[in-house]
């Protein structure tokens, strides 16, 4: 084996192209000083496609074949084989970003198409292509905030319930917008209006809520948060999904400004937490909005055609005035997931939501019947998952349940959260009995 | 003809009736249902409408548009490869070996100490540098430094990452060789220089000769060498960032390892740093304890620049690329891609003002536009360079074949080039006419946003 | 443009060095060396220059040509599938459990007692069914009837089954109604009839409705009657040859239960008998014994009639699709394919002289060439019916949209029909214009055979 | 769930086309007499996408995984992700038979490249797009031998090397033709020409002989076999495969009028005995050929165009007079074995034939290592596989090996085959180990 598989010049060829150019080797191209030249090896062994295909798949088999109930911002949910048939087209994916949309109207079209899915369920006027994730989608809302809003203003506040993770990337974010980032009370898995009340004042730039929860709990008084947020001139920033977003409350209906959230719940296996992050705005924002966004316009013809729009918000225009420095994004994600949501139609995407609903109350009162666990803790409907209080500490049980070959979060000492999807319900019932019998 | 949005195929408006009480769920939706049988037509007929490197020649400057061997799809796609990130490192040793063994490899390949692979995108990467820097110059006191150095050349995300950090971007002017101009460096550098982000070879294919003496002017004024990885192709097995005197650099995988590009997506960019940054390193970092591979938060870790660990799927892709070429393969990827952009070069009738180039050259359209030169080309069946950039270059037409293509493509591509070079301004001004689309009016789609199917009648 | 061949783009002589002594080995071999990029391309290239299912309607009649659901690919693929066929039944309980299922599920749907998967193709289950034809009435001690009654009307296959089973074919032909003549049915049997091959509903879509006086009739004769499978699609849950009197059926996979053509094979064709003729089935079978699945000899097999057994990953897809259909959705998808047939008659311009038909009609194209009215119908972006065939019908055009197709795709599809219908000899003798290739010569391939590479300059 | 999910006419349209013809049920649109009209059940329950494919899974799971050293006539190779990536594609896999070229030219070039190929490695002139498998390739090219033969003639001689399955298949072939066939004895291995010779006369219309042969063998006497042969007017028949045929002698060279075999050894994994039957013969045969043809013509414009050509050869012409009684052949497994071909390119396909003859040697030398084993049994060079003396019963050999994961063939009371290619020899010192542990 010598050289690269995918160097397409043939030995001949490299010699008659050695001579076309007027050098002996190919050394004598490069202009790089002798001093920093590199004369080392990597000590990377070339393989075959056979014996590197091996070696990824002998360091994966090392992980342990565990049935995951883990959630948390991250889900997996059954991905039709048309997603992957589809997505894997070499059109698709061996694409670059739509520079020349004469040629790329197939992507183009369907990005158009996943932010029509996201503006339809939100409610709200505009939708981009996609941000990396839930949690660089909650920065770039809160730097959108902090640009739109009349007056100046200092103050994020996020509810205590937000994973630490997504806080550390929005403080990230922030760090250089004179922004502080704050949390606020939360009652029973649900934001505690009281608390936000007393905190919220006119340094506040936004708020933000979740809709279904990182608990899993359904929040119940949305409308409020968004007045209260609203009184202060500070934007509403709502984070959800979009299987829950096609059937609990209208984003924009709760007066919601901004939505952001994590859409790799949709064509997505799970994959170590590559997301999808949602970014959908109010028409108002337009010229402020981070990212990719794909218009419609007419070709020489009058023929109706796609093209990336309103680039001079972006880097590659505006350099250090642009509205966020992000290039290459989550498109192909985006690709699967509209799939995905088209697979299901409207019909499935609410029977698939109304399952999640279902499941965990299930899951919930089947945990509830075993000695040591009480479940759910919130008194509240949930999605997908819920936390349980075990009398026996949490780490040990999480523990004792890989070893019977399950995955749960251990959130504290005493509390485990268990996410149950279409995707793991199957396993449900013995779920329950590696529960009582570790547990009992 | 067009494919029609899958709104005009079907909209269906479905009441909610949910489990929930009425007040927590919306009322209706409306979206299209449509059976799979024409879905699989739908999404067929669009990829037919879509170009990638699988189409033909795609020499795209600065985004070094590789082939994708379709192997690294399948290793990513391997079932024990979909886990969930909250998973005890104790479940997943394979995957954190595999990462593991990557955080090496790109040590190695960029002669870095350490290396973290959580940012999902180079220009991530690019903010996680900044926020190195940032880290870094306030372990030391010198939390006052808020410039950082970039040359007009630059891509704009080193402009935008920089922003973002918070920092003032000073911008330099290039010398009249294309590469840094000591003096307007010497002059923009000082006590407030957090750092210098530096492509090399930069966006015009060109070797930073006096990297050396940069380096040691960038490091006496006490800011940090930040390398923008994009180029790297042109590099490797020759010559190592590390070397160089640079203290953080990113990768960019889809360009330099051939991970797809996906249609704008999702990439990976990983960071190396020196050994002094080390601890800054986002969280959490895996190393190899005494009890197999383990997750730890580096001791002044930066914190997160992501919700869990980047984009997983592509770092396998990327590790399988590797590990397949390893040395030689990969000194050998450098150097057709170098050859293949000297000889492409050689066969154009387009000046090329700035040279000795490497795995990309920027070439002149000279009275022509050179965005109407690209819209022509397309009438070719190719895809043209990055056009009207950088701007030290008139008309500028940013040209990289990568490794990938055999002479007889680049003579194809050539005589594509030299077929637009020919031609008067009317045909390139009315140009393209082979194409799923004629030319597409930019102004109205900004000046009209309609950005979803509602908007349309 | 063409996309050339891979010898046009590489030849590259080895020549032979092998451990083998010279006198073993061959001195030279010459083939194209082509680096995989280049490959990706050309395959790729290739690809959209062909017309699939998931192209656009694929009307082609007796066809069949059905949606292939995406999940039935990955089903086939599943590691546990790639298995070597000289494997213990003891190691193989999963793969013998599916085919035992399979034979099952293709029993209840056919009304059969007994089927074998083992024929690979549906010309291969006709010769099967032969075989059983023939085994049977040898150990009735009737190995004297040496004739095959087929209709006129019936696949080409029919014939050359029964001929290379050493048969005489007695062809009969239809009547008026274009249905089967009983008179000509009662002058076609006789003593030495082995069996009836027919096709019900027929290939014009009818329905023999005097099924049960022919299978009366054939029993009486002694004969056997055997169920041409290829109109199955038209009947699930509403009538099973086994009902009708039939003795012997084979069914064609990719017809009825979507497994796809892929441009000419592999399909499956399963061979369903009455209880009589189970013991002569093809070596081996498949039963459920005392310790789980088991291969074993029927009494009085036939033996083999493919070197192993048979093309396995089609079996597993038509698995797949039955168990996710079920009973409501097989029935379905016979409902919505023979309403589709008649909605589509009922929009075109041209005359159906028979009827009522089912899931597919012969149309007529009066005073035009049929042929031409097939190329013509390419130009507007569709794949025509089958044409001039059977000749019961003038200029034929057989139709079968099958029931993946929309109404609106239906609609479609019946304005290239009818704008067809509408035009000159002219036009369409000088059809395709918008298709990859214009009219291909057929007469100058055949009088200068060139059928490699190696023929070419 | 009700209907077919891919039945793709929606309640509202059903209602509107039946409007149309003028029936208030489609049950109205059978024309089917009452008493053969089916009110009955299937029984089989429908399923959601995920439950059918869980449920295919679920049967397959019940497979042992063992590592397989099996041969005799099926053969793995490790197949390039090229070729899934490249043959699921939906305009290859969903595409019927070519009858309108103008349309499918993509398919038409892939098998005339694939004929090609197979004219390369035979030197024979033609070689058609498949047949089902060597099997009945090898039937039909006994029923072309009985056409094409200028005397009438009714004898086919095979070696006794040759599987049964395969003798079965090639007698049902040729049981309506007048045709016997005979055994004829091997020596070694190899074809005994001193039997052959003795049976030979002018009776017999083909001899077969195969190089590999199903022990693994090399035949080193083919020239004398075809002259054999020769002298008699009878064809002379060769099975072989594409990768052997890359290094062994070219089969032109040895006096082969046709070339049967197993292409399926390319591009395809072990499936259970999914074959592609390689059918190549003298261009004098050419309109006696079984199967389908491609060959080349021009357009209207005059621009090169593939088309099936000679098809008065064939059923759908021809009827009962058509060469053979084939339709749908292998087509997609063609072009699966002609992108792994042209992926290996020459270099790459002599690289592993070269690979095949080593391992099998290496590997039978380290079994002879071994107490109560004798491998090679036959003094011949090999191709993939050898057999193997057990001083144990064989049968109880492999019995055992199974238990520590390896099948290999019993082929006798005491003689064992086994077969090492790239696919599996990874697992080769493994392999011996577990000989050796259950034969010592």
């Amino acid at each position: 084996m010598s050289g690269s598989p995918y160097a397409a010049p043939s030995e001949a060829d490299t010699e008659a192209m050695l001579d076309a150019v007027g050098v002996d080797d190919v050394d004598e191209l490069f202009d790089i000083p002798e001093s920093v030249r590199f004369d080392g090896e990597f000590g990377i062994d070339a393989k075959s496609e056979q014996a590197a295909l091996r070696e990824t798949k002998r360091r994966l088999s090392k992980n342990d074949d565990l049935t995951e109930f883990l959630g948390r911002g991250h889900y997996e949910h059954y991905v039709p084989s048309l997603v992957d048939s589809v997505s894997q087209r070499s059109e698709f994916i061996t694409s670059y970003t739509q520079y020349q949309p004469e040629v790329t109207q197939g992507f183009l079209q369907v990005l158009f198409e996943y932010q029509s899915l996201l503006v339809e369920l939100t409610g709200l006027g505009i939708a981009n292509c996609s941000m990396y994730d839930e949690a660089t989608a909650l920065a770039e809302a809160a730097l959108l905030a902090k640009r739109v809003r009349a007056a100046d203003g200092h103050r994020v506040l996020v509810p205590e319930y937000v994973r630490d993770n997504y806080v550390s990337v929005l403080k990230n974010y922030t760090g250089g917008s004179d922004v502080t980032v704050e949390r606020y009370g939360t009652d029973d898995g649900n934001v505690d209006l009281a608390a936000l009340e007393a905190t919220v004042d006119d340094d506040v730039v936004m708020v933000y809520a979740e809709n279904p929860t990182t608990l899993g709990t359904v929040e119940e008084n949305l409308g409020a948060v968004g007045d209260l947020a609203d009184d202060h001139d500070a934007l509403f920033c709502l984070g959800s999904d979009p299987v829950a977003m096609s059937v609990l409350q209208r984003p924009v209906d709760v007066g919601a400004d901004v939505v952001v959230g994590d859409a790799s719940v949709l064509g997505m296996p799970t994959s170590y937490g590559t997301g999808l992050g949602v970014f959908a705005t109010r028409e108002e924002f337009l010229r402020q909005v981070p990212g990719r966004l794909v218009g419609v316009s007419e070709d020489e013809d009058g023929t109706r055609a796609f093209t990336l729009t309103l680039q001079t918000r972006e880097q590659h225009i505006r350099k250090e005035r642009a509205t966020s420095n992000i290039c290459t994004n989550q498109a192909w994600v985006a690709l699967r997931a509209g799939i995905h949501a088209a697979w299901l139609g409207a019909d499935g995407l609410v029977d698939l939501a109304n399952e999640l609903v279902e499941l965990p109350r299930d899951l919930a009162a089947d945990l509830n019947e075993i000695r040591g666990i009480q479940a759910p803790i919130h008194d509240r409907h949930h999605v997908r998952e819920f936390q349980a209080r075990t009398d026996q500490p949490a780490p040990a049980v999480a523990s004792d349940l890989e070893s019977e070959g399950f995955a749960v979060h251990a959130v504290d000492n005493h509390i485990l959260q268990v996410c149950i999807t279409d995707a793991n319900a199957h396993a449900a019932d013995e779920f329950v009995a590696a529960v009582r019998e570790v547990t009992e | 003809t067009n494919e029609p949005l899958l709104s005009e195929k079907d909209q269906t408006s479905v009441d909610v009736d949910s489990p929930l009480p009425d007040d927590l769920t919306r009322d209706e939706i409306e979206l299209p249902s449509v059976e799979e049988p024409e879905l699989a037509r739908h999404y067929v007929r669009l990829s037919q409408q879509n170009y990638g490197v699988d189409s033909g020649p795609y020499p795209l400057g600065s985004c070094t548009m590789k082939y994708n061997p379709r192997f690294t799809e399948d290793a990513a796609a391997l079932p024990a490869a979909a886990v969930h990130p909250d998973r005890s490192a104790g479940s997943l040793q394979g995957t954190l070996e595999l990462m593991a063994d990557l955080q090496d490899y790109l040590g190695r390949i960029g002669g870095m100490d350490a290396v973290t692979l959580q940012p999902p995108a180079g220009a991530a990467g690019e903010f996680t540098g900044i926020l190195l820097a940032e880290a870094y110059h306030e372990a030391n006191g010198e939390g006052h430094r808020d410039e950082v150095v970039v040359p007009d050349a630059a891509h704009g995300t080193n402009f935008a990452s920089a922003a973002l950090g918070g920092y003032d971007v000073v911008e330099i002017p290039s010398g009249d060789d294309g590469r840094v101009d000591l003096d307007a460096l010497e002059a923009a550098l000082g006590e407030n220089t957090a750092a210098l982000m530096l492509t090399n070879p930069n966006t015009l294919g060109l070797f930073e000769r006096d990297i050396e003496t940069v380096a040691e002017m960038v490091h006496d004024a006490g800011g940090l060498l930040y390398y923008d990885g994009a180029n790297l192709n042109a590099l490797l097995g020759r010559a190592r960032p590390g070397d160089m005197g640079f203290d953080i650099m990113h990768f960019n995988v889809h360009k330099t390892f051939a991970t797809p590009h996906g249609g704008g997506g999702p990439g990976a960019g990983p960071v190396g740093v020196t050994e002094d940054l080390a601890e800054f390193l986002p969280d959490p970092h895996i190393r190899e304890g005494t009890n197999g591979y383990e997750l730890y938060t580096p001791e002044r870790s930066v914190g997160k620049v992501h919700g869990f660990q980047g984009n997983w799927p592509v770092l396998v892709k990327a590790f399988a690329y590797i590990d397949r070429l390893g040395d030689d393969g990969l000194g050998d990827a450098s150097a057709k891609a170098v050859l293949n952009a000297n000889y492409l070069a050689e066969q154009l009738d387009y000046d090329i003002p700035l040279g000795p180039f490497h795995h990309e050259f920027v070439a002149s359209a000279g009275d022509q536009d050179a965005a109407d030169v690209a819209k022509r080309m397309l009438d070719y069946g190719v895809h043209p360079p990055t056009t009207k950039w950088p701007e030290l270059v008139d008309e500028a037409l940013m040209t990289e074949p990568t490794e990938i293509e055999t002479k007889s493509g680049l003579d194809d591509l050539a005589d594509a080039f030299n077929a637009v070079a020919g031609e008067d301004d009317e045909t390139l001004a009315s140009a393209p006419n082979r194409t799923t689309a004629r030319r597409i009016d930019q102004t109205a789609a900004a000046r009209n946003p309609r950005l979803s199917w509602h908007d349309l009648d």
